[in-house]
């Protein structure tokens, strides 16, 4: 089969390319040119551009070694298995059904034949590929190695991530080319006297950190085991540290860099914990085998015998009994690390601060990768999450959107609405997760990212072409000045807002918050204690179409509210504004046909079997998680739903901010306790400094109390006690030590005298000496020995 | 070797050392069981003869340089 | 080894030369002793020749190159008994010996300076099978017993108690030890190519046709040939290499003090090297006693395989062939001689040691590794696995070499008498039985015979 | 008397009389000539016992390079004409009387050693009945290919076609020797290589 090799290998190579990239951008030139040139872009550009080729081919290749049967069996998929799912017998009682999906609980094999329709219908997903790149080391039984694991999520996972990158570093070579002067001002970061700080430009390290952070982001997505995930998890953290605090001279970027970089370490604390566990009990990290070992009953359910445990066959042919918490404490540990990479509640606070970097970082951080391989971690590790971990995720996720959606509302500052915003749609898409729409979260997690990137890009537009002005209430009006990023710009804001003519015409922000939107409804229909999932996401629905909104009439409509910005603003020239027109014609159509659709139906490809026929209630959750005919029946409604909420929105904030009826500052006066609670982040900071660093501070002043009273007088006797005993110390070292050594030493110099007379520096009288010796040691010899 | 004060002379004698040392394995793997064996020590002694001379050369023309002769017992400043 | 010298050729020379009272009488050693002295004698009366021919030719070329005659008088229209009339006023006149010269070494240098050159010719075929020893590593004997002449040089130089000689010697002992590396690493390249340092094998090898000759067998023996001859050239201290002489600056180099006869001796030394270098640049690269013509090569092949006048025939014409191509090469560094001038001795270090060892070193690596080139391209028969691959397999199956020795043995011309014996049996001969005779020598020299052991 | 022991007596002769002669001598180059007389018969008593490899490279290395060398080098450090570094008698003597007191211990040795049976000891621990040598150079011409053979790890006269077997050679040797010699050569270039003198 061609695309057993030439898939892993296409997409080693794009994963490869921007680590090359890096290093020749890392070390190209001599100092003073390479500040100027443009050659590191466009190296960067190249190695990036080359991987969205080599993952487009590997898609097609993959489509075609697959016969797209992605497409077609899905196309069956809804009444079909609505009809399966209404008829109990014949789904209990198809043993081939059971053993299939018992079997391939999630199928392994290099490539599953689906030419049997029947197979078709219960393995959805043709073909994964996977396997072992090069093996780093083996320690006993722990064997550390670089895998691949490929199936339609990955392979539309690399293609999104390195599309989506290339418009951005096309996009950065516009927005960046300041930096192309060995004297760049930086005029918000001031020298102890209070001078813009004066450096040399850094273009050409910005794209080098973008090719390392690109091949972070996909060896992440191609990783074909949970501690290579881990490896590039931290690849990327340290990457978007680098990227947030590329101004390195500003202090706020440096605080951001550490703020993001700290927040990310306390998931991944949870993380490894996770990974402990996985490692301990399971006795591998290799997704293919991991997700082999759980064993589920056709009902979706875990098996657990009477303890509680989970009887499960590592793959080195041992039987173990894991106890059922354990698989929780695994799930939450490694959601905890996504919780922290993806910006959700409790964590969320890093990201908002991750504006300091520079816009395409944004982008890039809040788009395709940084915040994105959380959520892909959710869906590539969702086998392993038992109900009570989708539980709360659900939950995080909810409370995550709903926070970041009312800060977002009083969020002033352009780039921080979107940050509010991304957080927000995370959160979505945690939800969507967690209330087993495995494929809607990442449906959303895709379309998302292609109309976040273009509004992030949008946005760094609008602040290249108004000088690095980002406070929206200083602008306004801007569509005459740059057409082509407002358009674009609303192209974004409607598809995030999830507007739509039913029927007609829709975004892909529509089709995929409908369909989270649904499945939370199908949720909550079979958990109705668990009312506020579907609420929440509902009535944020109706909040993001506002402040999108709102962020939009702010900025691009209605009379200039600063003249002087107004009339130095400017469009942007073609290579900023051709990777805005791109990209919003795939964040208009990257959907096209909702769930049924080509993008849809492959992410469905890879979907867990469990999840399409969904799980009733067992005795031990009692949580009933809706399958896909669930769901289905419910959707039309759901999709009413969020479209009203989300027109609601889109009506207020034109009555609020297009039209001049209202007027804002009253209403700001009149809600001041909310505005003030909103805009001061719900507290967060302030709940963290007070729960976190004061009594931190408070503890370190304590100790240090401590340490210069106590644990220092203590120290200063022992040290005069010290002085005494050397006193007395060398006394005895001098007398007696001393005395026997120099003895020994003129016992031996007195020796040397004697012996030297035997060294006369004549070799003639050495030869003699081994002659004597030689003849002394045979007379010797033959004394001894006579014959 | 024990009579000469000339290192070069120190030399020579040592390589007459040797080359008595050669005929006598030469002579005694030819009257015995050993086959070449001998042969092929004596070729090593040889070579190793010669690495030897170019060593021991270098070392007197050295000596020639920093003493102005190659007297051996002129190299009498490690004498104790 | 050196003993094949009697037990091969004295026989025969005993059976023409010696009286019989002498074959009857006199005990095995001292027939040896005469085989030797009649040896030497004929040694020696022969290549005396040789440089009496070759100096006379010199002296020709020389004035032809200089638009002169030559010698004219001495024996006819040609002068070509100048070289004896020379010889007679060598001898007669007085044996100088300087005051202040070591006397001892001064008289023994140009004796080791003759010797070294004509003992050369003990391993140097002059036909196929016409050698006095047909030793194995008969190039590497030539070799070092040709290196012994710098020795007498040195020692002429040193001796001499003249500062002319003294840079003479120095000058010759830094050249020739410097000339000695590509020199020796060039006589090996055909050596590579033949798989044998004896020099009959070696001239063997290259009949049937100027295309086997070993200067056409690859590239590599192509250019060793000429730098060969360069460096012999100047191992033969011959100009423009002839720093060691260099009459303009040093008077007479090494033997400015020396006259008469022991001057002479130099000079048939130099003269007698010069033809046994370029000897063996006909052996190992000119195809030695083949005449490059495919026809007479395989019809003198099958006449030295008789026994009868025509195989002696047969090798004295390969001796005139051999001589011939020598004495061209003689000719054509006498023509060297009088065309180039001299260099200094800084350039001609620097020749050797900057260019022509690095070229040979080259040359050298690339013969070695052609067969393997030609064997992994062609996958055809080669060098590689024909004559080198069956004899190392022959060797380890402890069967004998094929050496033109035992080939000469087996021909029933020369009878059993005169062939040492082979076979297990001759173990069992005590050395100390008197009846050996004079033609049966038993070689392998077993002090403890079988049954003295088992006894 | 045959012609070997003829030959022998003469070489050993002139071996022992070119050393006692390199002894005796007081003036360096005189010894080296002496030198050559000694190592040059030696090589003849290598030619002559059928090691003729073995006496080629004595005369090559020895002859040809060594003692040049060495005649070099004196001429290099010779600060007068005739150099000549006496001796005092006393030295001499000493020296004589042990150089006699060695050989008397070499000759005591010689002919206080069972050679006979020693050997066959040797011959019977080999497990062999008492044929002396198996590589009977003598009749098989040359031990240049045998000794060429075992430089390279070969061992055609340890009965290899008997046993089919191959003994173990002189390879590792070999490359440690020619190692050593490139080294050591290295190393002589450095040391000799030409310095400004030290004024003293």
């Amino acid at each position: 089969m061609v695309g057993e090799t030439l898939i892993p290998t296409l997409l080693t190579i794009a994963w490869l390319l921007p680590l090359l990239g890096f290093a020749v951008e890392m070390l190209y030139g001599r100092k003073g040119e390479r500040t100027t040139t443009k050659w590191p872009a466009w190296c960067a550009v190249a190695c990036i551009g080359t991987g969205f080729l080599c993952s487009l081919i590997a898609l097609l290749t993959w489509g075609q070694a697959t016969g797209w049967a992605v497409l077609e069996s899905h196309d069956l998929h809804g009444p079909d298995q609505h009809h399966s799912e209404d008829d109990p017998h014949h789904h209990g009682d198809s043993p081939k059904h059971q053993a299939s999906t018992n079997e391939s609980g999630w199928q392994m094999t290099a490539l599953t034949a689906t030419e049997n329709s029947d197979d078709a219908e219960h393995v959805p997903f043709p073909s994964v590929y996977s396997g072992t790149l090069y093996t780093l080391g083996v320690f006993g039984s722990l064997v550390v190695s670089i895998d691949y694991y490929i199936d339609s999520l990955t392979l539309v996972m690399f293609t999104m991530v390195t599309l989506i990158a290339t418009c951005i570093h096309l996009f950065a070579m516009g927005y960046m080319s300041d930096e192309l002067t060995n004297e760049y001002v930086d005029h918000f970061a001031h020298t102890s006297d209070g001078k813009h700080v004066h450096r040399p430009g850094r273009f050409y390290r910005f794209f080098a950190y973008m090719s390392l952070f690109c091949f972070s982001m996909l060896g992440l997505v191609l990783a074909g085991n949970i501690f290579q995930v881990f490896v590039f998890w931290e690849l990327v953290g340290i990457c978007s540290y680098l990227l947030i605090g590329f101004y390195t001279e500003r202090k706020s970027a440096g605080d951001a860099a550490n703020k993001a970089f700290i927040m990310n370490r306390i998931g991944d604390f949870g993380f490894l914990i996770g990974l402990m566990v996985v490692w301990t009990w399971f006795g591998t990290f290799q997704f293919s085998e991991l997700f082999d070992s759980l064993p589920r009953d056709a009902t979706g359910h875990i098996v657990t015998n009477d303890l509680g445990e989970v009887a499960v066959s590592t793959h080195s042919g041992e039987s173990r009994s894991i106890p059922y918490s354990l698989l929780v404490v695994a799930g939450l540990g490694v959601f905890a690390g996504c919780i922290g990479k993806s910006a959700q509640f409790p964590l969320q606070t890093w990201l908002p601060d991750a504006m300091e970097g520079p816009t395409p970082v944004s982008a890039l951080v809040h788009s395709a990768t940084m915040v994105a391989a959380g959520v892909y971690l959710v869906g590539r590790f969702y086998p392993m999450f038992v109900p009570e971990v989708l539980l709360t995720i659900a939950y995080i996720g909810a409370i995550t959107l709903f926070l970041a959606a009312t800060i977002a509302v009083v969020a002033t500052d352009i780039k921080r609405v979107l940050a509010y915003s991304t957080i927000s749609q995370l959160g979505y898409m945690m939800l969507g997760l967690g209330v087993f729409g495995w494929a809607a979260g990442l449906f959303h997690l895709i379309t998302h990212a292609f109309f976040k990137s273009l509004m992030f890009l949008c946005s760094g537009s609008v602040i290249h072409g108004c000088h690095h002005e980002q406070e929206m209430p200083k602008m306004g009006g801007l569509m005459r000045k740059m057409p082509i990023t407002a358009g674009t710009m609303l192209i974004g804001v409607i598809a995030i807002s999830g507007l739509a003519v039913p029927g007609l015409i829709a975004f892909s922000g529509y089709h995929s918050k409908d369909a989270i939107v649904a499945t939370a409804l199908a949720f909550i229909q079979a958990n109705p204690a668990h009312f506020l999932l579907f609420l929440l996401p509902l009535l944020t629905a109706g909040i993001t179409a506002f402040y999108m909104f709102r962020l939009w009439f702010y900025t691009f409509f209605g009379e200039p509210r600063d003249q002087h910005i107004y009339d130095h603003a400017h469009e942007s020239p073609w290579i900023m504004t051709a990777p805005l027109l791109v990209l919003a014609v795939f964040a208009a159509g990257c959907a096209i046909g909702g769930e049924k659709g080509m993008l849809y139906m492959m992410l469905l490809g890879s979907e867990p079997v469990h999840v399409a026929n969904g799980v009733p209630a067992a005795t031990v959750g009692e949580l009933v998680l809706p399958g896909h005919s669930a769901i289905h029946d419910v959707h039309a409604k759901a999709g009413m739903w969020a479209l009203l909420a989300a027109i609601s929105g889109t009506l207020l904030a034109y009555v609020l901010y297009g039209t001049k009826t209202v007027n804002l500052s009253d209403m700001k006066r009149q809600l001041a306790g909310i505005h003030q609670f909103l805009s001061e982040k719900w507290y967060f900071d302030e709940l963290y400094h007070a729960l976190f660093m004061k009594p931190v501070h408070q503890v370190a002043a304590l100790f240090a109390w401590i340490d210069r009273t106590m644990i220092d007088r203590v120290v200063h006797a022992s040290a005069g006690l010290m002085v005494k005993i050397s006193k007395w110390d060398r006394f005895f070292d001098e007398t007696f030590v001393d005395g026997l050594v120099n003895l020994i030493a003129r016992a031996t110099f007195s020796s040397g005298i004697l012996l030297k007379a035997v060294q006369t520096g004549r070799l003639r009288q050495y030869v003699m000496f081994i002659v004597v010796g030689v003849v002394a040691l045979f007379a010797v010899l033959f004394t001894t020995f006579p014959n | 070797m024990a009579t000469k004060r000339n290192a070069i002379g120190i030399l020579m004698g040592v390589e007459l050392v040797l080359n008595g040392a050669n005929v006598n394995l030469v002579a005694f793997s030819h009257y015995t069981t050993l086959g070449i064996d001998g042969q092929i020590y004596s070729l090593f002694v040889i070579v190793l003869a010669a690495a030897e001379a170019a060593v021991a050369l270098a070392i007197a023309l050295n000596f020639y340089n920093n003493h102005l002769t190659i007297d051996v017992d002129r190299a009498n400043r490690l004498k104790g | 080894m050196f003993l094949t010298l009697a037990s091969q050729s004295v026989p025969e020379l005993l059976d023409y030369f010696a009286p019989q009272w002498l074959q009857d009488t006199a005990s095995e050693g001292w027939q040896y002793v005469g085989a030797a002295l009649v040896h030497m004698a004929l040694l020696f009366g022969v290549f005396s020749l040789c440089p009496f021919f070759l100096i006379w030719l010199e002296r020709k070329v020389a004035g032809r190159i200089q638009d002169r005659l030559g010698p004219t008088r001495v024996g006819g229209r040609f002068g070509w008994l100048q070289s004896l009339a020379d010889g007679i006023k060598l001898i007669q006149k007085e044996d100088l010996c300087p005051p202040a010269a070591d006397s001892m070494l001064f008289n023994a240098a140009p004796y080791i300076v003759c010797m070294s050159s004509f003992a050369a010719f003990i391993v140097l075929p002059f036909s196929e099978g016409w050698v006095a020893v047909a030793a194995d590593c008969g190039l590497f004997i030539m070799l070092a017993i040709m290196s012994l002449e710098v020795f007498g040089i040195i020692l002429a130089g040193y001796s001499s108690a003249s500062k002319w000689s003294l840079f003479g010697g120095m000058r010759e002992a830094a050249q020739m030890v410097s000339y000695e590396i590509p020199m020796a690493i060039c006589a090996l390249i055909p050596v590579v190519a033949a798989g044998s340092l004896n020099l009959g094998e070696i001239g063997d090898m290259q009949s049937g046709g100027i295309q086997n000759w070993f200067l056409f067998h690859d590239p590599f023996t192509f250019i060793a040939f000429f730098v060969y001859f360069v460096v012999a050239t100047a191992s033969c201290k011959r100009a423009p290499f002839d720093l060691a002489e260099a009459e303009s600056e040093l008077v007479g180099g090494f033997h400015t003090e020396y006259s008469g006869m022991r001057w002479s001796f130099f000079f048939m030394g130099e003269y007698a090297s010069m033809f046994a270098v370029c000897g063996i640049a006909s052996i190992l690269f000119l195809g030695g006693w083949n005449t490059g013509l495919q026809g007479i090569d395989e019809i003198l092949s099958t006449m030295r395989a008789g026994d009868n006048a025509g195989s002696y025939l047969a090798g004295v014409l390969g001796v005139g062939i051999f001589a011939a191509k020598a004495a061209i090469g003689v000719f054509i560094q006498v023509w060297l001689r009088w065309t180039v001038p001299r260099i200094r001795i800084d350039q001609v270090i620097t020749v050797c040691l900057k260019y022509l060892v690095p070229i040979s070193c080259f040359l050298f690596l690339g013969a070695i590794v052609w067969p393997l080139i030609l064997h992994k391209g062609l996958g055809d028969r080669t060098t590689w696995n024909e004559p080198l691959g069956e004899r190392v397999a022959e060797a380890i199956e402890g069967g004998r070499t094929v050496t033109t020795v035992l080939e000469r043995d087996e021909r029933p011309g020369q009878s059993d008498a005169h062939s040492p014996d082979h076979g297990p049996d001759a173990d069992s001969k005590d050395e100390d039985e008197d009846s050996v005779s004079a033609t049966q020598f038993d070689h392998s020299l077993t002090l403890y015979p079988a049954e003295e052991v088992s006894r | 008397m045959n012609g070997d022991s003829l030959f022998f007596t003469l070489f050993a002769f002139m071996a022992c009389l070119g050393a006692v002669a390199v002894v005796v001598s007081q003036r360096m180059v005189r010894m080296a000539f002496w030198l050559i007389i000694s190592l040059g018969s030696t090589a003849a008593l290598f030619f002559l016992i059928d090691a003729d490899f073995l006496g080629a490279a004595q005369l090559l290395i020895y002859v040809g390079g060594t003692l040049v060398l060495l005649v070099f080098a004196v001429m290099l450090t010779s600060s007068g004409p005739y150099l000549n570094i006496e001796t005092s008698p006393g030295e001499i003597v000493m020296a004589a009387m042990l150089g006699l007191l060695f050989l008397f211990m070499v000759v005591s040795s010689q002919t206080g050693i069972d050679w006979n049976g020693t050997n066959q000891q040797m011959a019977a621990a080999n497990g062999m009945t008492g044929e002396i040598s198996t590589f009977d150079s003598g009749s098989e011409g040359n031990t240049l290919r045998t000794i060429g053979m075992s430089l390279l790890g070969l061992r055609p006269d340890r009965g290899a076609a008997e046993t089919g077997q191959l003994h173990t050679g002189y390879l590792l040797p070999f490359e440690i020797v020619s190692v050593h010699l490139l080294v050591v050569l290295i190393g002589a270039a450095y040391l000799a290589r030409a310095k400004r003198r030290r004024d003293t």
